[in-house]
C-alpha cells in the first residue's frame, strides 16, 4: 500500500493524499478546512483491511499527517505564535489541546443549532409590522408659541449688508429704487428707464438698473428695448403673464 | 371527480379554516382568496366558506383578533376595544422640541396661510423637501389643496395638533408681530424682499 | 383600594386576553410580560393569568394560530400543521442556506457574545469577515458596542430574531458548551471497531 494513493473522500477534498498535501502546500487548499481525524481513521481502517501491519507505510503516514498537523496548527494560530514560542513545549501542548477543544465544543454547538433549525422550518412567523398595525405615533412636548413669532422675525430680518463704507463708491441700496420704480408704476403704465434715471450718478444708475432686474424677476414689470443699446421701457406687467411666469419658476 | 371527494373527507372546512388563519397570522400583506386558495391548495369557494367561519370567530366584541377584508384581500387587525392599549404599544418617547428648520417652516405656514413647497423654500432660501415630509409624518401641517397657479403644487396649512402642541386655541391666537409690518400681505412681501436680499 | 376592584368590575381577564390578543397580532416581535402589562395598562400578574387562557386557546391541533414563548417574550405563529401551506407562500429567507460556517459563528457569537470578528476568527481559525457580514444583513446578529481593548473593535451579539428562528426561549435554551461532547466518543467507537477487526 503505498500511502500516496490513499483515497481521500472528505467535506473539503475528494482524491489521493498525496494530491492533497500537494494543494495544501502550493496554498490552494485551507489546511484549516482539511480534516485530519477523518484521515487517520481512513488510514487505519485500510491498514485493517490489510490484515498485515507495514511498518514503513505507517511511518511515512504518520510524518505526513505530522506535518499537515504543523501545517494546519500553524495557520489555525498564525498570529499568535509569539504567544506558543513563550511556552515551553509542554505548556504549548496543553493549550493547543485546550483550544482544539474548545473549538470541537464549538462544531457540536453548531451541529446542534443546524439540527434544530431542521426541527423548527415547520415553524412559520411574521417577521415585520402586521399589514393593519397602527403607525407608530412620534409624539411632541408642549411648545411654546413665542418660538415660532421668534422664527418669524428671524426670517423677516435683513441679511447683514456687505459693508461698503471702504469703497470710495456709495451705493444706495436696491430697495431704494424698487420702491420708486413701484411707485411709478401705480401712476403710469409705462416709463422709459434711461430719462428716469439720466440725472443720476454712475452708481446710482447701477444699482437702479439691478432694481429694474429683480422687478422683472418677480414678475412686476415686462421690458422691452427695441435693438441694443436703445431706450428701455418699462411697462406694468400683464397679471395673466405675470402668473405663467411665476409657475414656471415653481 | 376524485379531488373533491378527497378534499372533502381528508381537509374538511374547520381544518382549512385553521390553515387560513394560519396563512393570514405570519402575512404582512393581505391576502387575497386566490393566493390563500393556491396557498392551502384548495378551491377558492371553500376557502370563501372558511372566511365566513373565520369573520364569525374574529369579530368586534368577541375576539381581539378582527379578520377583516381590505383593499388586496384578507388581513388580521386589532380589535378596536384595544385600540388605546395598542397606541400604547406603537408609541414613542416623546421628543422635547423640533429643529430650527421645522420652527422656521412651521411659522411661514401658521403666520402666511396654506404654502407650497416652493414658497417656502424660496422664503427660507434652503430646499424644504425633507423638512415638510418631517412635518407631515409627525401631523404638525397637512395638505390643503392645490395652488392657484398653472404649476398647481400642492399647498400646506397647519393641523388641529399643532394648535395643540404650541398651546393656541386657534391660529388667531398666534403671537403678534406688532414689530414688522402688520398684515398677512405685508408680511409675506417683507419675507420675499428679505429673501431675494439674502446672499446665496 | 378603589383600583382593583374597578379592574376586576370592568375589565375582567377575558377582556384583558383580547387586549393581549389584539397586541400580539400587532406586534413585529414577541412582547414580555412587562410590555403586555404597559401597553394594556394592566398588572404583569393578571396578564399572565390572560396569557394562561391565550395558550389554552391559540395551541397546535386546536387553532391555526399558536402562541409561543420565544426570544424572552411571547408571540403567534402558524400552527406546525400549516406549514406546508405555508412554506406554499412565504420564503424563509433569514435561515435559507446557512453555510455550516456561518452556523460556527452563530455559535461563538451566542455563547461567547458579545465578542469582536478577530475572536470568532481565531477560534474558528478561518477569517471571520464575509460571515460576519452575510449574518448581519440576515439581521441574526448585530453591533453591540467596541470592545474595552485598544483597538476597540466592534463586538457583535445574537439578535431576538436569532432566538425566534431557532425557537430558543432564550439563550440560556442553548446546551451547556460542557455537555458537548466534541465528538470523542464517535472517534473512539470507530477507533475501536478497527482494533476489533485487526488480526491480534
Amino acid at each position: 500500500m503505498e500511502v500516496g494513493e490513499l483515497e481521500l473522500d472528505l467535506d473539503a477534498f475528494e482524491g489521493p493524499f498525496d494530491l492533497l498535501l500537494t494543494l495544501v502546500l502550493k496554498q490552494e487548499l485551507e489546511p484549516a478546512d482539511v480534516d485530519v481525524a477523518e484521515i487517520v481513521l481512513l488510514f487505519v481502517e485500510r491498514l485493517a483491511e490489510r490484515g498485515e501491519l507495514d511498518l514503513d507505510v505507517c511511518g511515512e503516514f504518520l510524518v505526513l499527517v505530522a506535518a499537515l498537523l504543523e501545517l494546519k496548527a500553524r495557520g489555525l494560530f498564525a498570529d499568535e505564535s509569539g504567544d506558543l514560542d513563550d511556552l515551553d513545549a509542554e505548556e504549548a501542548a496543553e493549550e493547543l489541546a485546550r483550544r482544539l477543544a474548545e473549538y470541537r465544543r464549538i462544531r457540536e454547538a453548531a451541529a446542534w443549532l443546524a439540527e434544530r433549525l431542521g426541527a423548527e422550518g415547520g415553524r412559520f412567523f411574521r417577521v415585520g409590522p402586521a399589514p393593519l398595525a397602527p403607525s407608530p405615533e412620534r409624539r411632541l412636548a408642549r411648545q411654546d408659541a413665542e418660538q415660532l413669532a421668534a422664527a418669524m422675525r428671524s426670517l423677516a430680518a435683513e441679511p447683514a449688508a456687505l459693508s461698503l463704507s471702504h469703497m470710495a463708491l456709495q451705493f444706495p441700496p436696491v430697495s431704494q429704487f424698487l420702491d420708486r420704480f413701484r411707485a411709478l408704476l401705480t401712476r403710469r403704465s409705462r416709463f422709459d428707464f434711461d430719462s428716469e434715471v439720466a440725472r443720476l450718478s454712475r452708481p446710482e444708475q447701477a444699482v437702479a438698473f439691478l432694481a429694474l432686474l429683480e422687478l422683472r424677476k418677480v414678475g412686476e414689470v415686462a421690458l422691452a428695448q427695441a435693438a441694443p443699446f436703445a431706450a428701455i421701457r418699462v411697462a406694468r406687467a400683464d397679471p395673466l403673464e405675470e402668473r405663467e411666469w411665476i409657475a414656471r419658476s415653481a | 371527480m376524485d379531488r373533491p371527494l378527497r378534499l372533502i373527507t381528508s381537509n374538511p372546512v374547520d381544518r382549512l379554516a385553521r390553515t387560513v388563519e394560519a396563512l393570514l397570522v405570519v402575512a404582512s400583506q393581505p391576502l387575497s382568496v386566490e393566493e390563500l386558495a393556491a396557498a392551502a391548495d384548495d378551491d377558492s369557494e371553500r376557502v370563501e366558506t372558511a372566511l365566513g367561519l373565520l369573520r364569525e370567530r374574529y369579530r368586534e366584541g368577541r375576539s381581539g383578533i378582527v379578520v377583516e377584508h381590505v383593499a388586496g384581500g384578507w388581513a388580521f387587525r386589532a380589535a378596536r376595544e384595544a385600540a388605546e392599549s395598542c397606541g400604547r404599544l406603537f408609541e414613542r418617547p416623546v421628543e422635547r422640541g423640533l429643529s430650527a428648520a421645522a420652527l422656521e417652516t412651521l411659522a411661514v405656514v401658521a403666520y402666511l396661510g396654506p404654502c407650497t413647497r416652493p414658497e417656502i423654500a424660496r422664503l427660507r432660501g434652503v430646499a424644504a423637501d425633507s423638512v415638510v415630509a418631517g412635518l407631515l409624518e409627525r401631523g404638525l401641517i397637512a395638505e390643503a389643496g392645490r395652488g392657484h397657479d398653472a404649476g398647481g403644487a400642492v399647498r400646506y396649512r397647519v393641523t388641529p395638533l399643532f394648535e395643540r402642541v404650541f398651546g393656541l386655541e386657534s391660529l388667531s391666537a398666534l403671537p403678534r408681530l406688532d414689530d414688522l409690518d402688520g398684515g398677512e400681505v405685508d408680511l409675506r412681501a417683507r419675507l420675499e424682499a428679505v429673501a431675494e436680499r439674502r446672499p446665496a
